[in-house]
Parts: C-alpha cells; structure tokens; sequence
C-alpha cells in the first residue's frame, strides 16, 4: 500500500477541521453549507480508507449511503435557502432570526 | 510497469487526441457543407480542394483576432471556463474502446487508452462535469442574456443527465457489467444482438438525452440566437470562443462513439470473428467503428436541419414527465424479462 | 513511491482548496474550489482503489450537488459578500479552542493506540463494483432501501418548498 | 349557415411524434442530393432576364451618331433627380438640332425605375442588364456621356453576361471602370 493509514486519517481530521471552522466562522449560509459537505467528504475519506486496511467493503457502503444523505440534504437545504431569500431577501444566518423577540 | 508498456499508452493517447482533434476539424468542415447541402446550397469550397481546408482557414481566422476580454467580467473564471468545458469533453474518449485488440511487439494491445472497469460511470461522471463549464462561463461573463443561457442549459443537462443514465442502466443489466468491452462483447454475433434491436426504447431516450447534453438543436436553448443572442459564449472571442467550439464538436464526437458502443455494438463488425483475421481484423473493426460514429455525426447535423428548437418549458416537460418514466419503464421491462430468463 | 508522492500532492491540493472553500468571500469562488477538493478526493479515492467510490464522487458531489450549488447561488446572485462578518472575539476564540481540541483528542487517540490501524493487506478485492453491489443488496438492503425511501422525502419536501408561494 | 368545422383530434401515432419526425428527416436528406442553386458569383455570373433594369446606356445610331437630343424629358420624368444635361448644338448638322454636351447621371442617387426610358422621344436611353458597376468613391458612380455609350457598346448584340461568363473573375471589368 502507498502509504500508512494514519496519513490518510489524519487528511481526513484537516479537511474536517476546515469544515467545522468554515461552520463556525462564517454567517453566509451558502458558505455554511459548503463547509458542511466538506466535514462530509472528510468522513467519507477516512470510510474508504479504512475500508483499504480492512479488506472490507462495509466502509464504502456508508461512503454510499452518506452520498445519498447528502444528496438528499443539498436539495433540501438548498430550498430552504432559496425560501429564506424570498423572505428575507438575505442569506446572512445572523439576520435570519425569526424566533426571537 | 516497463517501458515498453509505457510507450504504448502514450502513443494511444497521442493518438487518440490527434484523431479526436482531426474529427472535430472534419466535423467543421462537415456541418458547414452538410448543412449547405440541405439547403441547396453549397458551402464553403474555396479553400483546398472543394474547401477541405476551411478548418483551418478558420482556425488561422480565430487566432489572429484579438482576445477580447471585457472590462467587467469576472477575469479568471472567464478564462478558465472554455478550458472546463473542452477538457471533460476530450478525457471521455480515453475509455471508448474504438477497435479489437492487436497484436504487435509480441503482446495484445487493445484499442482503447484505458480499460476501466467502471467505464460507463466515468462516462457519466464527465458528462455531468462539463456543465460546470457552461454555467461558468454565462456566469463570469456579467452578461444577462450569458447568465440566462448558462443557467437554462445546466438545467436541461441535469434534467437529460438522469434519463440518459436511467437507458444505460437498462443496457447495464443486459450486458451485466460497466466495462464498456462487455457492453460490446454482449453485443457480438449477428445484428439482432446489438442494443438497438434489444432496447429500441432505450435507444431512443438515450439519443434524445444525448442531444440535449450536447446542447445541439433541438435544444439549443443555451445559445437560443433568437432570444440569447449568442448564450453563455456571446462575450467570448478569438481563441476561447474557438474552444467552445471545439468542445462542442468534441463532445459530439464522444456522444457519438458512446451511442455506437452501447446501442450499435461498437467496434464489432457483424457476423465477422475480427479475432481470427489478426491485424486485418482489427484495421476492420477500427474502419466499422468510424463508420458507424460518422453516421452518427451525420444524424447530428441532419436533426439540426430538420427540428424546430424546442421552448423551454417543453423541454422541461418532456424530460421530466415523458423521458424520465419512459427510461423507468423500460428499466422495470428490462428487469422483468431478465427475471423471467433467470427463472426458467 | 511516486504513488505515495502523489498522494501527498492531491492531499495538499486538497487541503488548499478546502481553506479556500472557508475563506473565500465570493461564494462562486468558495464552490469552484470546492469542486476542486473533491476532484482531488477522487484522486485519493483511486489511489486508495475504490474505483467506484471515486467515481460516484465526482458523479453525485462534482456532477450534482455542486452544480446544484452553483445554481443557487447564481439564482439567488450572491456575488460576493463586503467582509466577513465581526464575530466577537469570545466566540471565534471558542470555536478555535474547540475545533483545536478535536484535532489533538483524535491526534492522541491514534499515537495512543498503535493497535487501531491495521496494515495493509496487498489484495485488495473490495474496490470493485461487485463487492460492493453484493453488499448492497444483502447484507445492507435495509439501510439502502431505506436511503431511498430518504430520497424520496427529500425529493417531495423539496418540490414542496419550491411550489410554496411564501 | 353555419359550417362544423371538426377540430383536429390527434391520433394515436400523430401523439407519437415519432412518424412525423421520420416523416421530416426524410424531407431533408431528399434535399441533401438536391442540384443546388447557389451560383459562383464572381466566377460565374447570373443572366437577368429580358427587361431587368440595370445601368443605363445612351444609344447610338449606326453610324455613331448620338441619338438623344437633350430634350431633358428624362431628367424631368426622373423621380430621383438623377440625370444632368447640358445641352448644346449637335456638330453634325451645323447645329441645327440639340445634342448634349454633358449627360451625367448619379447613380447612387438612381432608384432604376425605368421612367427615363419611357420618357425619351427618340429611344435613347435605356436600361441595360447589368448590375455589377460597384466602385470605391462616389465620384467614381457618376457615370458621364462617354460612359454611356461605352456601356451602349458592350450591351448592343447580346446580353453582356453571355459573354462574360466565359472569361474568369478577374478579368471581368465593370464597364465605368474603363
């Protein structure tokens, strides 16, 4: 194998870390979103990776499943998005506070 | 891996751009006189021998012309997105296989540049990539009538993306793998066992998705000169407009040797053993297999003359609610008869 | 070992784009990188061997969702946003401190524990398309038919949540 | 009365599309092997048919004595006001009759209706059949007396383009060129 399995999950532990910080910091949700599948993609690295040592292909039928997971999320998200904007003509999450008061 | 081996792939990629870039060059010399010929005219025949070398006439012709780029267009996406359109188009080619396999330096090589066994996957996946070049382009060019032919077109090829893999899948089943060698093995013997006798449903869905992914008429809506003046490349000029043509020619030429490969059987000649002629068989199967894609590129340019564009909500209505069931149904057939085989 | 050096290529391309994805303040900009990262995944997907992984990954996230996103943020004309916004201090300091504190846990688990990483087998049988078809349909046929029972859901709210005039 | 007119019920085949779409392809490849109608322009020159209106001609009697007399019913009759004599006495005969010194026409500003040719009184102008007289300054499509009769010349035995066909683009010249 080309290289130990640490450095793949350790790939993986950056690219989540970026993605959980993407969540933290920034108020556009679009942005927000796109982090959220990067903390996806991460998970899915260290799936596959995990599925090479193992010699087993459980890890890549949850890769699958969490692409279908986020299949199903982007176009929800993403029309709950659209329907934020319509309302609120803004996608800035620190504007859209309609619970409050 | 030696260097013999190593040699090898290199000279069947080399080989397989020349020849893809050598049929988009034919390719824009054939729509012109097609074209002209269906409408009783002639066409270009000035340059060259009846005007063979109009291609390069005007490739000579786009790379003298200034580069222009617009003052408030989005400057690096405007650049690269001509290059994402054109790249995708010319790495499908890479898993056609375009003839059997021969025999030279005293090992098989077979015709294709990579033999991968999720073939008709990586076609998909590339196709649904070049849509990032269209919408890019409309969208960096800050232009209305771009912006609205970027966003029209990456919604016909999403819509036509999900009918077109719903026919491959029902030719998937038949042939029991994703190498698109076993699709065409599958297809070997006479002509009743190419795809189009077995799955004419399937054929048809799959031609007309691949003529909206190529966004040829009828659904040319992107570039609906009527209405979008030019589409997502109206600010382009000189050379990145010449690669939007490239790309859209190359894409026909890959659209098309994939329909031969699923539905026509390939490289296969009929009622032929191409393995047991050596490499005479082989020069056949190459010659059968361009033979076939011409025919498709004829088909090409002879809809584009013969359909009306379609509007845009018929477009939508027929994929989403005409094509899309269409391809179920037939996928449920499909499924149905290769239960009824398995069972007795 | 040129493979490996590959990895180490892609895998920092792919860091890159993805704190590219985070600071960028032209959403447009933060998707294309974004494809960018997951082209490069695939990459590591291939040298990993799930040939069908890496093709779904650029197939559903390159070729869907990111396109997807593209739309959105076209039809919504987000070009770019004036400048990130100002957290206090209390809170971008926290999340670092957290996000730090994963990092290292999961850092100490794997020094820790030698134990959690096997290594390698050389035959690698599972990165094909049947293994993983096999898979699917036994030993995983619920969870796959209720994945698509979840899209359907999906599919129904969000027709719903486009139709409704709000 | 009132006519029933029976609305289109589309059948089965016609919901079909496919006929109808066959049905058109073939239209189109029948006129694939269609002669095609395009004429080599430079190369090969269309033939006008008899009575086109092109550039005008002054004529001549046999001996090659002018036949217009200046009496400007053409320039009068011309809706365009295009046509400029200057009359003179003829050198012929002692300069009884008239005959004109200048005979310019402007033809940038000719819309070629042909009212000159009714208007003349003695069938001395008339329109030709040829269309190629383009040039580069508008000084040079003022076509003068000489000009005219060049032209009367080159058009008296048979249509100019019969001839002209034969030779090559480059060699045919406009008449007011030379």
């Amino acid at each position: 194998m080309i290289v130990p399995l640490e450095h793949v999950v350790v790939l993986s532990l950056i690219i989540f870390s970026i993605g959980v910080l993407g969540v933290l910091f920034r108020r556009n949700a679009i942005t927000i979103f796109m982090s959220i599948e990067l903390m996806l993609n991460a998970v899915n690295l260290a799936l596959v990776g995990f599925s090479r040592y193992h010699n087993s292909v459980d890890g890549q039928v949850f890769v699958f499943l969490v692409m279908t997971l986020a299949a199903a999320e982007v176009a929800v998200g993403l029309a709950i998005i659209i329907a934020l904007y319509r309302n609120r003509q803004t996608v800035n999450i620190d504007e859209i506070n309609l619970m409050k008061n | 891996m030696d260097l013999l081996g190593f040699t090898i792939i290199v000279v069947k990629v080399l080989v397989v751009f020349a020849a893809t870039m050598l049929g988009v060059l034919v390719m824009i010399y054939a729509e012109r006189r097609v074209s002209a010929f269906m409408q009783d005219r002639v066409g270009p025949n000035r340059v060259g021998f009846k005007g063979v070398l109009q291609p390069i006439a005007d490739g000579i012709k786009f790379l003298m012309k200034e580069d222009l780029v617009p003052e408030r267009v989005d400057k690096p996406i405007f650049i690269l997105a001509p290059a994402i359109l054109l790249i995708p188009a010319l790495m499908t080619f890479a898993v056609i296989p375009f003839g059997s396999s021969i025999n030279l330096f005293g090992r098989e090589i077979a015709l294709q540049v990579a033999d991968v066994n999720v073939g008709i996957l990586y076609v998909l996946a590339l196709t649904s990539i070049s849509v990032y070049g269209i919408v890019l382009a409309g969208w960096s060019s800050n232009n209305k009538y771009s912006l609205l032919g970027g966003l029209r077109s990456s919604a016909q090829l999403i819509s036509y993306e999900l009918a077109m893999g719903l026919a491959v899948v029902s030719i998937i089943l038949l042939a029991g793998s994703l190498r698109l060698n076993d699709i065409i093995t599958d297809q070997q013997g006479s002509f009743l066992s190419w795809n189009i006798f077995r799955q004419p449903l399937a054929f048809l869905i799959f031609l007309i998705a691949v003529y909206a992914e190529t966004n040829r008429l009828p659904f040319d809506l992107s570039e609906a000169e009527q209405e979008l003046v030019g589409g997502y490349h109206t600010e382009y000029s000189s050379m990145k407009f010449a690669m939007f043509f490239m790309a859209e020619y190359a894409n026909m030429i890959t659209a098309a040797a994939l329909t031969v490969t699923l539905f026509f059987g390939g490289w296969d000649v009929p009622l032929l053993d191409e393995g047991s002629l050596g490499l005479f068989g082989a020069l056949l199967s190459v010659l059968s297999f361009i033979l076939k894609v011409a025919f498709f590129l004829f088909l090409f340019i002879w809809v584009r003359w013969t359909f009306p564009r379609f509007r845009y909500d018929q477009l939508m209505r027929l994929g989403w609610k005409v094509m899309l069931p269409l391809a179920l149904f037939n996928i449920f057939l499909t499924g149905g008869y290769l239960t009824i085989k398995a069972l007795g | 070992m040129s493979l490996s050096l590959l990895f180490y290529c892609v895998g920092g391309i792919a860091i890159g784009s993805a704190i590219f994805v985070v600071l960028n303040r032209n959403a447009v900009y933060s998707a294309i990188s974004l494809v960018l990262c997951f082209f490069s995944l695939a990459v590591i997907y291939l040298l990993l061997e799930a040939y069908v992984i890496a093709v779904l990954e650029i197939f559903i996230y390159a070729g869907a969702i990111m396109v997807l996103f593209l739309f959105v943020i076209m039809l919504l004309n987000l070009g770019r946003e004036d400048a990130l916004p100002n957290l206090n201090y209390l809170q971008r300091a926290t999340s670092l401190l957290l996000v730090l504190l994963f990092f290292v846990g999961i850092f100490l688990l794997m020094i820790g524990d030698q134990g959690l990483f096997p290594q390698p087998t050389e035959q690698f049988v599972a990165g094909g398309i049947y293994p993983l078809g096999e898979a699917l349909f036994s030993k995983y046929l619920l969870p796959f038919e209720v994945a698509s029972l979840l899209l359907l859901v999906a599919l129904i709210g969000t027709v719903y949540l486009a139709k409704r005039k709000v | 009365m009132a006519t029933i007119i029976k609305s289109y019920e589309p059948t089965f085949w016609d919901k079909l599309y496919l006929p109808a779409l066959m049905r058109g392809l073939i239209v189109t490849f029948r006129h694939f092997f269609r002669r095609n109608v395009t004429i080599q322009y430079p190369d090969q020159k269309h033939i006008p048919p008899e009575g086109y209106r092109g550039l005008h001609r002054l004529n001549k009697f046999p001996e090659g004595r002018i036949k217009c007399v200046a009496c400007e019913m053409c320039s009068a009759a011309c809706p365009a006001d295009c046509i400029h004599i200057i009359p003179g006495p003829s050198p012929w005969d002692g300069g009884k009759e008239r005959y004109p010194v200048r005979f310019d026409i402007d033809l940038l500003r000719c819309i070629f209706c042909g009212f000159c040719e009714m208007a003349c009184p003695e069938e001395a102008i008339e329109l030709t059949e040829i269309y190629d007289f383009s040039d580069y300054t508008r000084d040079d499509l003022v076509i003068d007396k000489e000009g005219l009769l060049e032209v009367y010349d080159l058009t008296k035995d048979q249509n100019y383009y019969t001839k002209n066909n034969l030779s090559k683009a480059s060699s045919v010249d406009t008449p007011i060129d030379t």
